[in-house]
């Protein structure tokens, strides 16, 4: 880990990145190249600006990304604690009192009763009033400002003096109000190093259909139940984008291996793996084996004239086009992005490198495993159990993720009579809670979909009872 | 008592057409449409309007114009053409008006309704006092369950709305059992003392109005109290409030709802994938590029969406759907007060 | 309510009884019988000392009731309010500065370790010792300290004394200690009417399986979304031992009608609406109706010589028993205990009253009901729906609850065939939180059993479009 | 440093076998059962015993008594039959280590250390501090996770407990990357400054060790802190204390699982419920009077229970089991630190 750390310490061209908003929900992975305009969450920068400077907290003032010290969030932590050790409805007052001594154009006449307002919740006395219709600012005076390099707080406090209706409020909306709008003129970012936690929450929040609604939480327990960690052997059939793949890979740590079954002559649809950026190292786990060879029962060369299945025309050439927007490519390889006819001597190399990856797989397969992972989306487990569970080592671990309960109950049937045991079928409710002082409850609406995992461990059929009946005088 | 004093001011009812049966009511079951009914139009899952028939009248929305005329002498439940689509004329429930109502403040879900109204163990003839009214959804539900030999007060300190809902009760043949009250239940109390069966409270700092609600109920026959807080902290000062003041069985729970939608699930073999891709995405149709408007869509369509597809016999499946959803409302604290 | 309410303020003989400890978690339903030895959560008194006390709050000493008054409840809890004031370590120094005062078999090696320990709770925290073998007082000094009249408080202190391990728990132990003493020895009970919410709790956690799983809140959904309410007209199966019956009945309050579809030649297996000891006003409504005669399509006579379905013989048999044991049978009544084979007079009265409220039951859902509930525990929705839907009245309400999706997506496809609008199908999750200061968390455990529902609106099927057409002239 | 004078305790490792590709270890992956090997003898479903094999020596459990003799030379995965009742013989697994453990506190469930390892971005290589150690369930997950470059820092105030790990260590091959320590983290820090790259605590006060965490996080790679704590209370002044020393990205979360049991599902018509009534139950065989002992027995078996009854397959449901489940064990919050 260390070497990894060190050996890029700062952001170049090529390399991928995590973006998030300070109290932003979402996630953004993407590919740095040259020229890229980005946008994530009102955000916008120039990616040109973070080239040369080190991942962490940046501030944006005229679209340029400038470094900023983590000191700062801390400063202004401290001044917001020390004055929210009185209870809310003092910060409320004080927020308002300023609010009244800056600006002439507020409308007295409602001050006290909402000086006098209580403290905490009631969705009752939530006004739904337009906000956008009271504000006095106009969007040309933001954007204006904001061109000016006016800074986040500044402008959050003119649009509150703007506000006409900010101090009929109640407090639950007047805090909403305020954090609703930083959050909107927030210019404030983390831009870090993928990992697979901001990865998962990236593509969960994003696109969990793609993924198979698997949540960060679930792909731990698919890892736990698997017992993955350096030196084992582990086969994979993955329809999450290569999520779990990535997760194993970095599991072995470059040790072991992780035999990943998929279709087509290359894996491909794996942009959660390629958004690793994993060194050859740790890369070198990672062997490919295609469904065909499984199915035929051996390596099958590879039909340079007649791919070996055929491409969903349209919908697979916008799939392709969406990969590549979402960086699915690996930077410095030609794979995924690259046409399937290769001619070049290079082509040819790395053709004869992935059969060989791809022989080391078969072979392991052959040997048997020590964990079996199937994270379909799609595809009947039991399909791939046909196929991959008679060739596991006995004691080897089956754990098996779905979006839905009906095939992996299919699946449960099919290890039963296999003799598995240890089998378990569990899914979880995973929720996020606000903590806030007064205003402490859990997320009020959140992505909700998931998946449900079954796991198993492979024993051996029964020896002969004979056999042990002859060594105990006792036996039963 | 000071209360009297104190007290802001009462919206006194009028209950002109409570004594006529053919009067307008969400209680009348006809067979056809009258004037002067209300009527929800269904316009598909999450887009409903509530009208009051009334001849000469049109209902602009989504699929084009509705002149009431049309709508008078339909039975209840038909399906009848606007300009622009077709419309479900329904009978008005609690559940169908707080769908359809006028917002005026953010509503409590039919789930934490249907469990309030459990909690207060509620049933005709109970006297219920609740603050605040709000948008007047859960006054509704409540007026419906204590008619016809109950009642219903209900405070809040917005006349306005007060105003509103008074009105909603009239036209809804409701005016008998229900007194809206313009009052802040946590500095002056409830509108009646030693009197009512159950109490509800949505208020920002309930521990405030819970000595007064064990004033409001009745001393002989004891009563229910109910307590809805988005935030732990105001569940943690009421609780302290409700033992304080003698309420016995206090609990707190939550309810987390999920709803789904029903598609045809679609399961491939490993061979299958093999040779055709997932481009059959696992339940549904929606998926690749555009998948986001297309799920827009069909969230639009709602639960009823599968409508649209062939439903093949016994190859459904329900999946979570939205894929977003509330995951918190608020807790309800519930608590007991037994008769002295 | 008020009738029924100060109809009979004392408790007497024959009555339904809903019985909770303070602090306790479950409530039992009962019936008071003469001679009767209640015994509920450690709990244990003579149900004759109970007779002609008003209902609420007891104490029970040597296994008598006596009322006692809320206000004592009142000033213990300021007392403790008092002090839990003071932060939970100043609560937990004075505790144990008492007992370390009051006793002298408490070994001092560990007090310094414990005073200084932390305040809040860690699981790793927690020493699994085993309390009983390090308790000083044995179980027949506590027997005998009972006998004696000794309070709850003064036994818990004396235990407290007692547990040489005490001063060295963590204070999470402690609190959960005093909190299971308490709980154990706690001498004092609620005795209630049974409501729909005790009767429904009882059931759920006592005996979910027979009911459906139906929690509290699904019931309520059931009756939100079938709009039930006074003087509405509604067919309901039932298969959760009465309680939605009991719940629709009790909606109606006396007007309007539930017509009950049962097997067999009476409702039965219905204690839920037993203990409601509904009056014949409200009973009123109640119409049972033989599924025979549902799918005969005609009202049949009683066969007198066979009754016209079997029992599954030791089963059943053992089911009434237990159902007598459940106080199923109504007080007064030979109904549900009784024979099949009825001769006197009283008896064919009624079963004259039976057939009179079924025929008005078949009229109703010939004529069309307002509402139809399917709350199922085995049988198939649809086989139900294809009977009744057809006889509802348009924009009527359907509700279907029970405990397997399945049955419900087939009830689903049923009804989207049918043009049935405003589908939901929705389950929740329902849990209880611990709110104590400094110790707010959800139950650690709980049942989670329950169950999902499907509700519809049956319209009526599209008119022809010319009709319309014809009088829009710019129709669609 | 202060830090340095301060500590308490340290037990220096002892990697004496770690260097011996053939001694006992987790990580070992022969087909057969050696003595000195660590082995999972899983009996039922809740109910497995972890052994060291060793000649001469026997198991007594539930079916019997079982001699290690007959287990050396056994296939991992083999069944082998007791005096009254056979078991399987398991490799051992941070998950199958933690159900055989000798528990001396409360312990981690499966699902939070599975999500704490996520939170903590753990990997081959990662330096962890953790605390405390408790009964060594998460450290054995941990540990497992870092090997073979990283290391684990695991601190405990209670020397016996860490004593025991530190043993556990030995046995299990997981020396080399585990240093165990008796210290109060609150009081005095972790063993490690500027060092690690994620911090787990499971303390009473977190908010008294998060200064700490920081401290003891790399300043130049950042790191990251998750802690576990069941109350609500504690996990403000959590959040509070990581925002006031420059942690981002804080965020709470909690999970409730459920575990479900697969059964045979019984449906029937209105009409074969008339006629012979839902003696069928709906899902399972129990039910009726003595279904107490047989859910019991049921449970006793788990989720496998299944096996013994002949699953007809298509016909099969997954119902919630047991009725009563965990629906709350500690929240998990999480944050980063950001290289200085």
């Amino acid at each position: 880990m260390d070497e990894s750390h060190s050996r890029d310490s700062l952001i170049k061209y090529g390399v991928f990145l995590a973006l998030q908003k300070i109290d932003g929900e979402h996630v953004k992975v993407f590919r740095l190249t040259p020229k890229l305009k980005i946008s994530h969450e009102k955000l916008k920068f120039d990616g040109d600006s973070v080239v040369g400077k080190p991942y962490g907290l940046f501030e944006i003032v005229s679209e340029q990304c400038q470094p900023l010290a983590v000191e700062k969030l801390i400063e202004e932590e401290v001044e917001q604690a020390s004055s929210s050790v009185e209870p809310d409805a003092a910060v409320v007052k004080e927020v308002l009192a300023a609010v009244l001594k800056q600006t002439d154009s507020v409308e007295g006449s409602t001050d006290e009763q909402t000086a006098a307002s209580p403290v905490a919740i009631a969705p009752s006395a939530l006004r739904l009033a337009v906000d956008e219709a009271r504000q006095e600012l106009t969007q040309e005076n933001v954007l204006a400002l904001k061109k000016n390099g006016t800074t986040t707080s500044e402008l959050v406090a003119k649009l509150v003096e703007g506000n006409k209706a900010y101090n009929t409020r109640t407090v639950f909306s007047q805090s909403k109000y305020i954090k609703r709008k930083t959050q909107k003129h927030s210019d404030r970012a983390l831009i870090l190093r993928p990992t697979l936690r901001l990865i998962s929450s990236s593509y969960y929040t994003k696109d969990a259909d793609r993924i198979a609604n698997l949540r960060i939480d679930q792909l731990g327990m698919i890892l736990q139940m698997a017992g993955i960690h350096y030196n084992k052997n582990v086969v994979l059939f993955d329809q999450t984008l290569g999520l779990v793949t990535a997760a194993v890979v970095e599991r072995l740590g470059g040790k072991g291996k992780c035999v990943h079954i998929h279709r087509g002559s290359i894996a491909q649809s794996i942009p959660c793996f390629h958004s690793m950026s994993f060194d050859e190292k740790i890369s070198s786990t990672f062997l490919p084996v295609r469904i065909s060879c499984l199915l035929a029962g051996k390596q099958l060369p590879y039909d340079t004239n007649r791919p070996n299945y055929k491409e969903g025309p349209e919908e697979k050439k916008s799939k392709v086009e969406e990969d590549v927007e979402m960086n699915e490519v690996k930077p410095g390889t030609s794979e995924g992005g690259a046409p399937f006819y290769e001619v070049d001597e290079a082509a040819l190399k790395r053709r004869q490198d992935r059969l060989d990856s791809e022989k080391l797989g078969l072979e392991l397969i052959d040997r048997g495993a020590d964990s079996l992972i199937i994270a379909t989306r799609t595809v009947d487990p039991v399909s791939i159990l046909e196929i991959l569970y008679p060739k596991l080592r006995s004691g080897s671990t089956v754990v098996i993720y779905g979006p839905q309960l009906k095939p992996l109950i299919d699946a449960y049937e099919w290890l039963v009579k296999k003799n598995a045991i240890h089998m378990q079928l569990v899914d979880q409710m995973y929720r996020v809670q606000q903590v806030l002082p007064d205003r402490t409850h859990p997320m009020m609406s959140q992505h909700v979909v998931g998946g449900f995992l079954l796991s198993a461990i492979k024993a051996i059929p029964p020896p002969q009872t004979v056999e042990i009946a002859q060594k105990f005088e006792n036996a039963d | 008592m000071a209360k009297a004093v104190e007290r802001l001011k009462t919206t006194e009812s009028v209950d002109s057409n409570a004594t006529d049966p053919n009067a307008p009511s969400f209680f009348k079951y006809e067979d056809r449409i009258e004037e002067g009914d209300t009527a929800i139009v269904y316009v598909c899952f999450g887009v409903t309007h509530a009208i009051v028939v009334k001849r000469g009248m049109t209902l602009a929305m989504k699929y084009g114009a509705l002149r009431h005329e049309f709508i008078i002498g339909k039975p209840w439940g038909s399906r009848i053409s606007a300009t622009a689509g077709y419309v479900y004329l329904l009978r008005p429930s609690s559940e169908l008006w707080s769908r359809s109502l006028p917002r005026r403040t953010q509503i409590l879900y039919t789930h934490d309704c249907a469990l309030i109204l459990q909690l207060l163990e509620i049933k005709p003839g109970s006297v219920i006092c609740e603050s605040g009214t709000g948008s007047g959804s859960l006054s509704h539900a409540l007026a419906m369950a204590v008619a016809p030999t109950g009642h219903l007060y209900t405070h809040d300190i917005d006349e306005s709305r007060t105003k509103t809902v008074e009105q909603e009760f009239k036209t809804h043949g409701l005016s008998e059992v229900t007194t809206p009250v313009v009052q802040d239940v946590c500095k002056y109390g409830f509108f009646v003392s030693n009197a009512c069966d159950g109490v509800f409270l949505d208020v920002p700092a309930p521990w405030e109005a819970i000595p007064h609600a064990a004033d409001a109920i009745s001393r002989s026959r004891g009563g229910r109290l109910v307590s809805f807080s988005p935030c732990i902290e105001q569940v943690q000062r009421a609780c302290e409030a409700m033992r304080k003041f003698g309420f016995v069985q206090i609990e707190t729970v939550e309810i987390v709802p999920r709803t789904y939608k029903v598609v045809q699930q679609n399961r491939q073999s490993l061979a299958e994938f093999n040779e055709s891709g997932d481009s059959l995405a696992a339940t549904t149709n929606f998926g690749g590029r555009d998948h986001r408007k297309r799920k827009a869509k069909i969230e639009e369509n709602g639960a009823e969406s599968g409508k649209s597809w062939t439903l093949a016999s016994g190859n459904c499946t329900a999946i979570t759907f939205p894929y977003n959803q509330p995951t918190h409302s608020g807790y309800l604290t519930h608590a007991t007060l037994l008769p002295v």
